[in-house]
């Protein structure tokens, strides 16, 4: 059991995790994305899945699904486009990252199926906490998908609990508030990630408004991973229209996958 | 935390554990006499409670049937019953320590409530709105800045109260430590559901020992309207071990049948919304979709879990009145009683008009006017162009 | 029909006998038990009372001198006292077998009333309103004609209420035999001063238990509006044989020594004015001036009778309150109390601040918070350019 | 005592009372006016005092005030006009018809002193009814000045009283109302005639209304005489700047009186 997630993880000194929305700017694209990520050095790829109300994003990820809805992108839709990124060689863990709702209206039996029809190794469900998760969390464990779970700055004595409990790798918000970019982080975070890793028995990722190299120079000795998403979609926001272009597309992506290596730099991954 | 399925907290881990603190707080504070002494101190003293209870004794008459009692929230300080909750919270709030407060406002009626008690507490308050609904709204974000507190204007989505309240959470998350929510209806996480009905049960107690006393027995039936649900809840939750049938209304705006309504129950299938398993209006994917109806407080996408609940079971029925029915009863009740209702309470009046019609002379329906329709004069302004073409048939 | 000199009934020969008629029915309606049983159950079931006693807890201390208590007439239905009279007049009108009334009106709130009041009892009603205050107060004009009453534009003289009054007197003397007029202030002839004032003085009578009750004690001082007057004589009335000081607050405008203010007692001269002797502004020769104010319910140039004659006892002072002053009132009462006065009531606010300050803690003032300010609220928008620039000093 | 109204009063079947307002639409304009009207039969003069709040009266007459204070006349300014008019040869009796407020202002005293240096007869205030002018109505008769007493359809019981204290003529209004010029009057002022005739020991006089002939000739047998204000008052108003103009006055104070001949040709004075 849960074999697949940890035989797909690259073998680093520190995890790079990043995140995009299925389907922004378009769900070919992504796929493209996908790949630039990986070649980039992501150890883990996030996929957003778009949402209505996405309660714990900040504006640019909202912005990145509202493009997305209007290509009518849906979790079920951004499962198969997984299987795609494995047909043209995607090879890390892949994370669905997706509010309940959706999840919710599929049904979890049709999400296991999807899942292991593409490859889709992890579920990330943001509104989903502890206390509410417990039978999904059972299920993935049953079905092999690692269920990421989150801590908070303000999760205190429910640390402990949660890291218990934690699969594939633990999450850690790095500050209060909603996914974004930030210009500096509240260095409160490295004590957090300190008191987090006394539990863990898993990798500790740290995500929510890492923006640029000095923040991951800051960050990389406190964890074991980190999360980059709102400064990434941001790139796709301003990459938009020579990503669609198929003319442009491939300088497009060439500078995307340059701004991502510049953001990580610190942690080059290179294999142990 | 749950009604039946329904319920939960389906929140960023963020805000679990100030969840939990309000939760304890809420428990420890109904439990403390002090508290609930200064709950209904100022329930009496600054909005004026016990709220009348009028026999609508033209509009029983001309219709032929039940008896009709209005519960009048109309006359709570601020024009609504949202001031119940909204000093409820306050109170809360104060007792743990917190002197900011947020809410989130559609029409603007909770905003209006919430800058009212964070005046009268002394307290820092935001109040998130749509920029659709502030552009229609205009007095009402004046009446809030007049009381101190802060309008953000909240352009993401359909710039309404769906995405003023997801806005509302986003800055909770961001400032939970010193911020209080004050949710404005029984929706949200858990125990934001129980606490709203704690607050707005207030309702249903006055209404029953006043209505015992004026009639000596309970009403056959009673009506409140429901977009949250928070009138409703307050007005039926402490019958719900009588023997009386209940009945919850709905928007249905343009028709059920149409894209054009906010008939939650009615119409819609379960899922979450703003941190809570509910019915809601949503696609095959688990997309919130955009309710509609002229009513600005029933334009809500989602409904209180109790109430998802109390359908499932059966104990309260919940059916649906459209825009023109609403403005009809609406128009009804002015010029027959001299009372102008809130567009959202005439949702209520339009159903309870259709079924006291049907009943006998000895039975009675008791009705929650939930909040006056002073703000809604100029939507009708528009909407009855013309003047007026109903007829007084008294 | 007199207090002292003043008062009178200076009407056209016409009307003599109709108000001779109201005189009777007035008397014999006051003594009998059942009209009064009715009266007060409408004033109970129907609009609210009693109305609430709000210790004014945080502008007392931030005046650090007397505690503040406000009369909460603002929660009335339809928002203000007037309320109170039209009912009573409007079931006078009832017992009298007139299913007709008249009502003049300024801003529209005793419009609001005498239609609201004419729906619930079935009867038709006209309301004169000067065509300049028609203009100011589309609002209020489309409430009366939702509540199915007909809004009558008055063009003669400055298009406000003076000859809105003016007009509504001259309908009267056409149709005084099936038409009731229900004149909104204890103005005009004999019996109108005594009868308004019997139907006002349930504010005070119920203020003063309130106070007893709460304080233990009569207020050291009473402070309320004066336009015509009608909220302040409801007040004062029953506390006149008690050792309480009481003050009338008319509005400075812009000053009492610019043109522009409706200081009728205390810039005024005897004179008559709609039917009654009384202090108004008028010219040298005799001719009614126009008065000023922000607030329209002030803006009148005559004063009750009943008000012209305390002054000249001396048993209560009158003195005034500019438009900025009342503004500023309104803001603070607003910002430290989540209360929006209406601008009428802010004079008198204005006035207790300042009283207050200068009073001792143990001290009481007590202010009849005569109306709600919603009507206000698009006025202030006008006049506070930029937002709100009060500062909280809480 | 009470000499000189009746010595005035020309010895007719039927008075003719016309009403005008002082200082409409000039002062010097209601002189001649006044003349003209002399000229046309008329017995008693009405001279209206303009009053910002003429409660009693219909629009025709509310705006002839407007006019009339637009040119600054006032209660003294209208009797000191009443003396030019004498100079100039009016010698029927002329009654100032006012509200009570410009007498109050101007004081008793001095509204004497000014109608017996003017040579005014009589006083008819429309808001003083019988309670409260009994003061007034007792200086009048001491100071030899007729008070006009009003009876309207309404005062039932109150007739006889009023009726046996009135002095000068008693002035019966038509109908309830203002003034006013009305289509049709209402036949049941026959019966109020009748009625009031019975207790008056003077003359009574209707008025409010009428308004052209068939209004005077359905009242002729019914009473002493007929008061015409607004049909006057908008015979002026239409004749305004005609009146106004030195060139054109003339000619238009001839249109006048021809006017006023018409209505009152039913009852063309004759001495008896």
């Amino acid at each position: 059991m849960n074999t697949t997630f940890n035989e797909r993880l690259p073998k680093v000194d520190h995890l790079f995790i990043p995140f995009i929305v299925a389907g922004d700017p378009h769900p070919d694209v992504t796929i493209e994305l996908a790949l630039a990520l990986q070649e980039a050095g992501a150890s883990v790829l996030e996929l957003g899945i778009p949402y209505s109300d996405p309660l714990a994003d900040g504006p640019i990820i909202q912005r990145a699904s509202q493009r997305a809805l209007k290509n009518n992108m849906t979790l079920e839709q951004a499962m198969n486009l997984v299987g795609k990124m494995r047909e043209k060689g995607l090879n890390i863990p892949v994370v669905v990252f997706t509010y309940y709702n959706p999840v919710l209206q599929l049904g979890e039996d049709r999400f296991f199926t999807l899942a292991h029809k593409n490859g889709v190794d992890g579920l990330l469900v943001p509104d989903l906490p502890y206390e509410e998760s417990e039978h999904l969390r059972e299920e993935c464990q049953q079905q092999g998908i690692k269920y990421i779970s989150l801590v908070a700055p303000t999760s205190s004595k429910r640390i402990e609990k949660i890291a218990n409990n934690a699969q594939g790798f633990l999450y850690c918000v790095s500050s209060l508030g909603v996914t974004g970019v930030r210009d500096t982080l509240n260095e409160d975070v490295l004590g957090f990630l300190t008191e987090v890793k006394q539990y863990s028995k898993i990798p500790v990722a740290v995500g929510f408004g890492i923006s640029n190299a000095d923040h991951v120079r800051l960050l990389q000795d406190h964890c074991d991973g980190i999360v980059i998403g709102s400064a990434i979609v941001r790139k796709i926001e301003e990459l938009n229209e020579a990503l669609l272009l198929p003319t442009s597309r491939q300088k497009a992506l060439v500078e995307f996958k340059g701004y991502v290596e510049t953001i990580i730099a610190p942690i080059k991954p290179c294999e142990v | 935390g749950r009604f039946g399925e329904f319920g939960g907290k389906f929140v960023p881990e963020t805000l679990m554990q100030p969840l939990e603190e309000i939760e304890i707080a809420l428990k420890e504070a109904l439990e403390d006499d002090a508290f609930k002494k200064e709950y209904f101190d100022i329930l009496k003293e600054y909005s004026g409670r016990p709220t009348a209870l009028t026999y609508a004794e033209n509009v029983s008459k001309s219709l032929g049937g039940a008896k009709i009692y209005l519960k009048r929230e109309d006359l709570n300080h601020t024009g609504a019953h949202k001031i119940n909750n909204a000093i409820g919270q306050a109170l809360l709030a104060k007792r743990m320590g917190k002197k900011k407060i947020i809410a989130e406002t559609g029409a603007g009626q909770h905003g209006v409530a919430s800058a009212t008690v964070a005046a009268r507490f002394g307290m820092e308050c935001k109040v998130f709105m749509g920029e659709e609904d502030i552009a229609r709204q205009k007095l009402n974000v004046f009446r809030m800045q007049l009381l101190g507190a802060e309008v953000i204007p909240v352009s993401s989505g359909n710039k309404t109260l769906k995405d003023a309240t997801n806005e509302a959470i986003r800055y909770w998350v961001s400032n939970c430590t010193d911020h209080f929510y004050i949710i404005g209806s029984v929706v949200g996480p858990h125990p934001y559901p129980k606490m709203v009905r704690d607050f707005q049960r207030v309702i249903g107690d006055e209404a029953r020992s006043q209505f015992l006393e004026r009639e000596g027995k309970l009403p056959t039936k009673i009506v409140a309207c429901v977009g949250g649900g928070s009138n409703s809840i307050g007005m039926f939750y402490p019958f719900l071990e009588d023997q009386v049938e209940m009945i919850g209304v709905e928007a249905a705006g343009k028709g059920v049948d149409s894209d054009l309504h906010a008939a939650t129950i009615t119409k819609g299938t379960k899922g979450v919304i703003h941190g809570s398993l509910t019915y809601l209006l949503q696609d095959e994917y688990g997309q919130i979709t955009e309710p509609y109806s002229i009513s600005a407080g029933l334009d809500y996408p989602g409904v209180g879990p109790e109430h998802a609940y109390l359908a499932d079971t059966g104990r309260v029925k919940y059916e649906s009145v459209t825009d023109a029915q609403a403005i009809e009863a609406l128009q009804r009740l002015t010029i027959e009683e001299g009372i102008i209702p809130a567009i959202e309470s005439a949702h209520a009046l339009a159903k309870t008009f259709e079924i006291a019609a049907m009943m006998k002379p000895d039975e009675t329906i008791l009705v929650c006017l939930s909040g006056r329709g002073d703000k809604d004069v100029h939507s009708l302004m528009e909407v009855i162009e013309g003047g007026i073409e109903y007829e007084h048939n008294v």
